[in-house]
């Protein structure tokens, strides 16, 4: 078989206390579409880094075309013929599409200054390609995540490199962009490119590559020709033990309605929402990346105003657009980007924790650092959070234990109703399960909880009903017994194609 | 860019650290590596900490080696000095923390200065006089807050363009008169010494100030509020904290200490001018800076700016009293705020080059393929 | 002065108590017209007999900045102060402080809130120094027209003095009854500000015919605008200048003449009558005299001002005799 | 710089690729939008002026207006070459007071030595000293406001320790190099004219070059510059570099047309600089601005002075007035920036 035209053995990458890539093994030969598949925080996008030359691996051999490299920075690797469409978009919001596509390599007119007209026409060509002519001179600022996501493998193929690397492209696309982007990618391959592809629909890792590497926990677990594996057999490679235990779902009594939203509708994010969460249940809301599913709850939750609908909970109507009505009325809310949103992260632990209690803690206004730490030191020890001390910054921890200290700063609001978004996201399997045991607990103990999550199995594992968004509208109500991967990955994506 | 300070300082704290990682958050991961120490050695080791040692050293050694410096009277004549710089940094510390910055401060003493000129010329009486002037400081302040959390403009803009008009103010107010005939009795409250001690009455109100702004951001939920504010506008937003509400009330408290300061300015010098307390804007912010807030908010303590405050004072006036030069003591300030930035990100920049050294190493070397 | 002098005033003057302290605080460090009172001062310090001469100030010319400066003298124990105050009344408190302490307090070249100060050297008497210029802008400008005045700061003591008494003289005198102030306008001691004040001046008043700048930096800036401008030669310009500083515009006919009086002889005069207060041979009540090393017997005037000499007025003819 | 959501209405099959008039869509000449309000109250205000008092536009006021523009527009180019990025340098003034006196010194010590080597020699060290914020920022990973602060302070002290009393006159150099600041070609004092050539190269060099362009994406994101591959500290650092060369060449040309340079020349420029950026539409957060227009800015700034004197304005009440229009421009161009926003959102990213 022919010389691979990259191959990383061994790969690690650690973020202090964090391990984000222990073994990142992958070997990419010319003309194959190679997936590359694991849950969340398995370290996907870590070894993805690493091959751009934006990480230094710790330790770990790095190979392209047979001759062994150390990349400085991105630059050395574009040079090496690496280009690569990262998981999260970066564009940059001032300047025009077409630039963002050609910045640094402009074409050139007169007096080798830069020809607008040429990169125009250029990016125009890259669009129809693609089949969605966006307009080249709209700036970037506000373009929807979908827009963002092709500009990106615009950008990638414009490159035409030798080895095209996809992080989750097509997490936020409908299915006629992803079949353009398939085409692409075939002939691409047929022109002798090598391409990764990450990504966590099945069915297109099978449609698409020709052999599948799995990872888990940043170590590297097997290589199969796409042919000869099934999916289960990839899932409990990814997994690494059985569904069941990963989602420890106790049986929990069904209460009357804690949340009770009517018709909830935002210009251009989403529309007529209508759903209710009982007491002791577990709502999961499913759907793409980008089905407006956070926005819905960031309005629930009041984060966010709505133009039209109502939100009332235990009976009583919530007033919009406060957040801190809702949590004094008994809501929590777990985002889903845990450092920007879920934390302050050089605060310590403790602060972390007792943030969203310093009203309560407070005498006469003035804080009592002794309840204080009391406190933090009882919700971070019912959860238990790994940490040296309570003064640690809470950004030393590790990305599971982050999000545990997530989890007790509400939990210590004793709330009657839990919003947790993508409450799993990147963190460790074990610390994984333990979250799953505590949101069923929750649950149990008749606390009412509405889940976001991108991850099918969790969805599937945890929910006692199923809500699926597309396109910012709810498409289907699924209880327990009915919710399968296919009916909701159909309502979350198939739907499309039927208004179609 | 209404409410992308925050974010810009975030990138730009990215930016700045981004040879490491590509987020801002993610950067924090590692920047602060380490600093996970338990509270005992977090005290002692703090940032603060070591203001205040070197402000202690400092005049340790400012007692041994400048004559006279050991005295009463050095203490009283310092305070008397740095009085204006310390309320004024006061706010500006909880303004900073939360990402924000006036430059306006030293106009609105200004102005508020030219006010109580007018005022008392005109004959009312002083009581009143006073009560106008804080009123005068406090709408600056709500001007300033209003522009900034209700319209969302970015702060450093819009405070260089009220640093202008106050100032202007003040000139349209009192033109080139300056009014000196104020109450002695008041003039001299504002000069007077506690006793023996050579420590200011003034000092009373001051430190009454210094423990409302400590309590304030120490202690208080509000407090705890600024703090997530200025690391992350988003996660504040998720524990309900009402960012903009914040951000106007603290620029109204600049204001009023300001007006504070310019009433100060007034009664002890016994003048009031357009030009009073004119360019005191960058001393107090860079005395603040030197205390360990971070510019990009989030970070920083009352105890430690009034360090920074103190030091700088300290090393001004021990070198009046060594008849040396001022330009020396703008050099020195100049030096020490940059050292005191510097010299953490140096270090930290170290470790990371020698990390990025021994994984190298352990890689197999060979140049990327052109 | 030569070492010779030095020494022999030392002699005469000396003998009282030898270890007396002077400090000098001028209104601002760094600039022409200082360092020439200054270099005055020093000199008239050695020859008094003090032990130990000081020059501290501010950086930068604002009401406040003199005070911490005082404040430190005062601590130092410092005998005699001699101050250019650039308030009159914002040293005060200080200055109070300092006498307090023992210290005396000569004030010169521009005076104090009267109470705070034992002395005053002036120049010149004030109304002298308006009434010379009004004259020499008058000639200039044959008698009739517009003028304007370019002050330095909008406080300064002396040159809102000069300029109050030369409005009185504009609206009294009636050799004067053409000749129209239309504004007054200030630079700040400032070269920058007060070259763009005289633009606008220009602009404002087209029919201007004469500017009267009764401070060294306003002159030599207006001088300078002038000169780069198509109102060379048209417009008159006199005032109170340096003559190393005027020696070009008054060569290339900018300036025809203008007036100051020998900066040296302030701070000179200044030391002695320190060191007369210090030995308490004066008290400065009005009609005490003391001996002012070579400029001969000085008398204190009313109000405590001690008058140092005439100005001088300087032509391309007489302006390359002197140097400062 | 928040990514305002946006629904995806799915694209009808079959769409055409844009129209070229799509192009001269509002969307389109949004950029150039910034510049519009600064220029419009320029022109309205010189009208106003000249309609009150002719002799604003006579050969001499022009002349005069002109001239009082030139150094600022030059420090507005320089410092927009660096806030862009998002960064900013407060230290400025200093360094402008440091190169005018060096200036200074330069044609009273080495006499007839030729003025081009001064104007080298004063690039120069502006260039050193701009280096050294430059190392610092990038090197060090500092905020440039805290370390440009400081250098303000340091290199101000500098230039009091160096000068002293010390004072340099507009005799003490040749009068070839104070005519620099006197002749006119077709009524263009020559330092206007470097002036403007200043502006049209770095104009072409940031809209027309690919390093120009990077400093607008590292403004605009800097950690998805880094993420892409843009080498951000080198060209952070040859912005603050470029900056300090301005600062020079504007140090210079000080030293040609005001009388006297020493220890406190230029100081307090720098906020006058920055706000001269904003006025001129340049975002104090980066990624957006242009050079041309923070020259109006510049122009505009300076030219209210000679205005609101020229019309007899009360001389109090001038800063007052400046201080408002530097607040009219951060909100007009706040409007603007809403109203954009508002299209973006309204309107599809697809063109169709
Ligand atoms: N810069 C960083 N600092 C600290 N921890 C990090 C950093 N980047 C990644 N991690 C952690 O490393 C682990 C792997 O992250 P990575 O993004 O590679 O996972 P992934 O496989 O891409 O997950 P996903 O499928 O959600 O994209 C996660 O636990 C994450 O929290
Ligand atoms: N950063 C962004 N920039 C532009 N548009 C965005 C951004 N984030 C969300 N959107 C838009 O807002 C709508 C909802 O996005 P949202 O992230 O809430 O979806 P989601 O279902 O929560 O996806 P996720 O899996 O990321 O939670 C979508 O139309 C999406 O395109
Ligand atoms: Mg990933
Ligand atoms: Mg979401």
């Amino acid at each position: 078989m022919s010389q691979p035209l990259l191959s990383l053995t061994g790969a690690a990458k650690t973020f202090g206390p964090v391990v984000a890539l222990a073994d990142g093994t992958i070997e990419i030969l010319p003309g194959e579409i190679h997936a590359l598949v694991g849950e969340n925080g398995a370290g996907k996008s870590t070894l993805v880094k690493i091959l751009a030359g934006l990480y230094h691996p710790d330790a770990g051999a790095f190979t392209v075309s047979a001759a062994s490299v150390a990349f400085r920075n991105v630059a050395d690797s574009k040079a090496a013929g690496i280009s690569v469409i990262y998981q999260e978009p970066t564009l940059f919001p001032d300047l025009t599409v077409a630039e963002n596509i050609f910045i640094g390599r402009q074409p050139k007119g007169a007096l080798g200054l830069i020809s607008k007209n040429r990169m125009r026409q250029a990016a125009r060509d890259l669009f129809a390609r693609l089949g969605v002519p966006i307009d080249p001179d709209r700036i970037a600022e506000g373009l929807s995540i979908a827009d963002q996501q092709i500009i990106e493998i615009a950008k990638a193929i414009s490159l035409d490199a030798k080895v095209l690397i996809m992080d989750e492209p097509t997490a936020a696309l409908s299915g006629v962009e992803v079949e353009r982007l398939f085409q692409v990618a075939r002939s691409l391959r047929e022109a002798g490119a090598g391409i990764l592809f990450i990504s966590h629909r099945f069915d297109e890792v099978f449609a698409l590559s020709d052999r599948i590497t799995v990872m888990r926990d940043g170590r590297y677990v097997a290589t199969h020709t796409t042919a000869d594996v099934t999916t289960d057999a990839i899932v409990r490679e990814m997994v690494g033990r059985d569904i069941g235990a990963l989602f420890p779902k106790s049986h929990s009594e069904i209460g009357d309605v804690v949340l009770h939203v009517e018709d909830l509708g935002r210009a251009g994010v989403f529309t007529n929402i209508s759903f209710e969460v009982r007491a002791g249940e577990v709502v999961a809301l499913a759907g793409l990346v980008g089905a407006g599913r956070t926005e819905v709850a960031r309005a629930v939750f009041g984060i966010d105003p709505y133009d039209s609908g109502s939100v009332s909970f235990l009976g009583t109507r919530l007033k919009r657009h406060d957040p801190q009505a809702a949590i004094d009325a008994g809501m929590g809310f777990v985002p889903e980007d845990r450092r920007k949103q879920g934390l302050v992260m050089d605060l310590s632990v403790a602060r972390n924790a007792t943030l969203t209690l310093r009203n309560s803690l407070a005498r006469f206004g003035i804080i009592s650092a002794g309840a204080e730490r009391r406190a933090a030191e009882e919700w971070t020890a019912r959860l238990q959070v790994k940490t040296g001390s309570q003064e640690y910054a809470v950004s030393t921890l590790s990305g599971g234990n982050q999000q545990k200290v997530v989890l007790a700063k509400w939990l210590a609001t004793e709330p009657k109703f839990l919003i947790v978004d993508e409450p799993t996201r990147g963190i460790d399997i074990g610390t994984k399960s333990e979250v799953h045991r505590l949101l069923s607990d929750l649950a149990a103990r008749g606390i009412a909880i509405l889940m976001i999550s991108s991850e099918l199995p969790e969805v599937l594992g945890m929910a006692d009903r199923v809500l699926v968004m597309h396109e910012g509208r709810i498409t289907a109500q699924l209880d327990r017994a009915d919710a399968t991967p296919e009916t909701v990955m159909h309502a979350a994506t198939a739907s499309l194609e039927g208004a179609k | 860019m209404s409410d992308s300070t925050r974010t810009a300082a975030a990138n730009a704290n990215a930016n700045a650290n981004a040879a490491a990682a590509p987020a801002a958050d993610t950067t924090k991961t590692i920047s602060t590596l380490g600093k996970g120490r338990t509270g005992a050695a977090r005290i002692l080791l703090g940032r603060d900490a070591i203001m205040i040692y070197a402000v202690v050293v400092f005049v340790l050694y400012a007692c041994i080696a400048i004559p006279r410096f050991a005295s009463p009277v050095t203490v009283g004549f310092l305070l008397l000095d740095v009085i204006p710089v310390l309320l004024i940094a006061l706010p500006m510390t909880l303004v900073i923390i939360t990402g924000e910055i006036d430059l306006s401060v030293a106009s609105i003493a200004g102005l508020t200065s030219a006010l109580m000129g007018v005022l008392w010329e005109a004959g009312l009486d002083i009581g009143t006089v006073l009560v106008l002037s804080l009123v005068a400081g406090v709408l600056a302040g709500a001007f300033n807050g209003f522009l900034i959390a209700v319209v969302g403009l970015p702060s450093l803009a819009v405070t260089i363009g009220t640093l202008a008009l106050f100032r202007g103010l003040a000139l349209v107010v009192i033109g080139d008169n300056a009014v000196a005939n104020f109450p002695p009795e008041l003039t001299g409250l504002f000069t007077s010494k506690l006793g023996a001690t050579g420590i200011p009455t003034v000092m009373i109100g001051v430190v009454v100030v210094a423990l409302f702004f400590g309590v304030l951001l120490h202690m208080t939920p509000f407090g705890r509020g600024l703090y997530a504010l200025g690391f992350s506008k988003e996660a504040a937003t998720f524990v309900g904290i009402k960012v903009n509400r914040a951000k106007f009330w603290l620029f109204v408290g600049t204001g009023s200490v300001s007006a504070l300061a310019g009433i100060y300015w007034t009664l002890r010098y016994s003048s009031a001018r357009s030009d009073n307390a004119s360019g005191l804007e960058l001393t107090v912010i860079a005395a603040v800076l030197l205390g360990g807030v971070s510019i990009f908010g989030g970070k920083g303590s009352i105890p430690g700016v009034i360090a920074g405050v103190l030091l700088i004072g300290t090393i001004n006036y021990a070198l009046r009293l060594g008849r040396i030069s001022d330009v020396v003591l703008i050099i020195v300030t100049g030096t020490l705020l940059i050292a005191s930035v510097v010299a953490p990100s140096i270090f930290a920049a170290f470790t990371r080059w020698q990390h990025d050294r021994r994984v190298r190493r352990s890689l197999p070397q060979a140049a990327p393929r052109e | 002065a030569s070492g010779a002098d030095t020494s022999g005033g030392g002699e005469t003057s000396g003998d009282a108590g030898g270890d007396l302290s002077i400090t000098f605080i001028p209104k601002q460090l760094n600039n022409p017209y200082t360092d020439v009172v200054l270099g005055g001062g020093e000199e008239g310090a050695e020859e008094a007999g003090f032990a130990a001469t000081e020059i501290v100030g501010p950086l930068e010319a604002s009401a406040s900045s003199q005070v911490s400066f005082i404040n430190a003298e005062t601590q130092a124990g410092t005998n005699v102060i001699v101050i250019a105050a650039n308030d009159p009344d914002a040293v005060g408190p200080a200055l109070e402080e300092a006498r307090s302490a023992g210290a005396k307090i000569v004030a010169f070249d521009s005076d104090t809130n009267p109470k705070y100060r034992d002395v005053f050297i002036s120049q010149v008497v004030a109304k002298g120094v308006a009434l010379i210029q009004v004259k020499l802008i008058a000639e200039q400008i044959g008698g009739a027209g517009e003028i304007a005045i370019l002050s330095a700061t909008a406080n300064a003591t002396n040159q809102n003095e000069w300029i109050k008494f030369m409005e009185e003289e504009l609206a009294s005198n009636p050799e004067y009854k053409d000749i129209k102030l239309v504004t007054t306008v200030y630079g700040d001691d400032d070269d920058t500000k007060s070259f763009q004040e005289a633009q606008g001046l220009m602009q404002a008043y087209p029919n201007l015919k004469g500017i009267i700048s009764p401070t060294t930096v306003g002159i030599a800036a207006t001088a300078r605008y002038l000169s780069t401008s198509e109102y060379k030669g048209k417009v008159a310009l006199t005032g109170l200048g340096l003559p190393n500083e005027m020696r070009p515009f008054v060569k290339d006919g900018t300036v025809t003449e203008f007036a100051l009086w020998d900066p040296a002889q302030l701070g000179y005069v200044a030391a002695f009558a320190g060191k007369a207060l210090a030995d308490g041979t004066i008290t400065g009540a009005e009609g005490d005299t003391f001996e002012a090393g070579e400029l001969g017997e000085r008398e204190v005037g009313e109000g405590g001002v001690v008058i140092v000499g005439p100005p001088t007025q300087f032509t391309a003819d007489n302006i390359d005799e002197y140097d400062f | 710089m928040t990514n305002t959501p946006t629904t995806q209405s799915p694209a009808p099959q079959g769409q055409t690729v844009a129209r070229p008039e799509s192009r001269k869509s509002a969307l389109g000449s949004l950029i150039r939008l910034r510049e519009v309000p600064v220029t419009v109250a320029l022109i309205a205000l010189v009208l106003i002026t000249y309609a009150a008092n002719p002799l604003f536009l006579g050969a001499q006021g022009v002349k005069d207006l002109l001239l009082n523009a030139t150094i600022m527009i030059i420090l507005a180019v320089g410092q927009t070459l660096v806030i862009v990025t998002r960064n900013i340098d407060l230290s400025v003034g200093s360094i402008l007071g440091l190169v005018a006196f060096f200036t200074g010194t330069l044609f009273a010590t080495v006499p007839g030595i030729p003025i081009i080597v001064v104007f080298v020699a004063g690039m120069a060290l502006g260039a050193v000293l701009g280096a050294v914020n430059g190392l610092l920022v990038t090197v060090a990973k500092v905020p440039a406001l805290v370390i440009t602060l400081g250098t303000l302070y340091i290199y101000r002290g500098l230039n009091n320790a160096w000068a002293g009393g010390t004072q340099y006159f507009a005799d003490d150099r040749p009068d070839e190099f104070g005519a620099l600041s006197v002749d006119t070609v077709l009524g263009f004092p020559l330092i206007t004219l470097i002036a403007i050539l200043v502006v049209i190269a770095v104009a072409v060099y940031m809209v027309g070059t690919r390093p120009g362009r990077d400093l607008y994406a590292i403004g605009s994101d800097p950690a998805a510059a880094e993420l892409f591959g843009i080498p951000v500290a080198r060209r952070v650092f040859l912005a603050f570099l470029a900056n300090g060369v301005l600062a020079g060449l504007a140090g210079v040309l000080y030293a040609s047309r005001f009388n006297s340079v020493g220890a406190t020349t230029g100081t307090g420029m720098e906020l006058d600089v920055v706000a001269a950026a904003v006025v001129g539409g340049v975002a104090i957060f980066g990624g957006s601005g242009s050079v041309a227009g923070a020259a109006i800015g510049a122009v505009l700034l300076t030219t209210i002075t000679s205005a609101l004197t020229a019309l007899r304005v009360d001389k109090f009440w001038q800063q007052a007035i400046v201080g408002v229009l530097i607040l009219a421009a951060i909100v007009i161009d706040r409007l603007a920036g809403i109203r954009t926003a508002r299209k973006l959102r309204e309107s599809e990213a697809r063109d169709v």
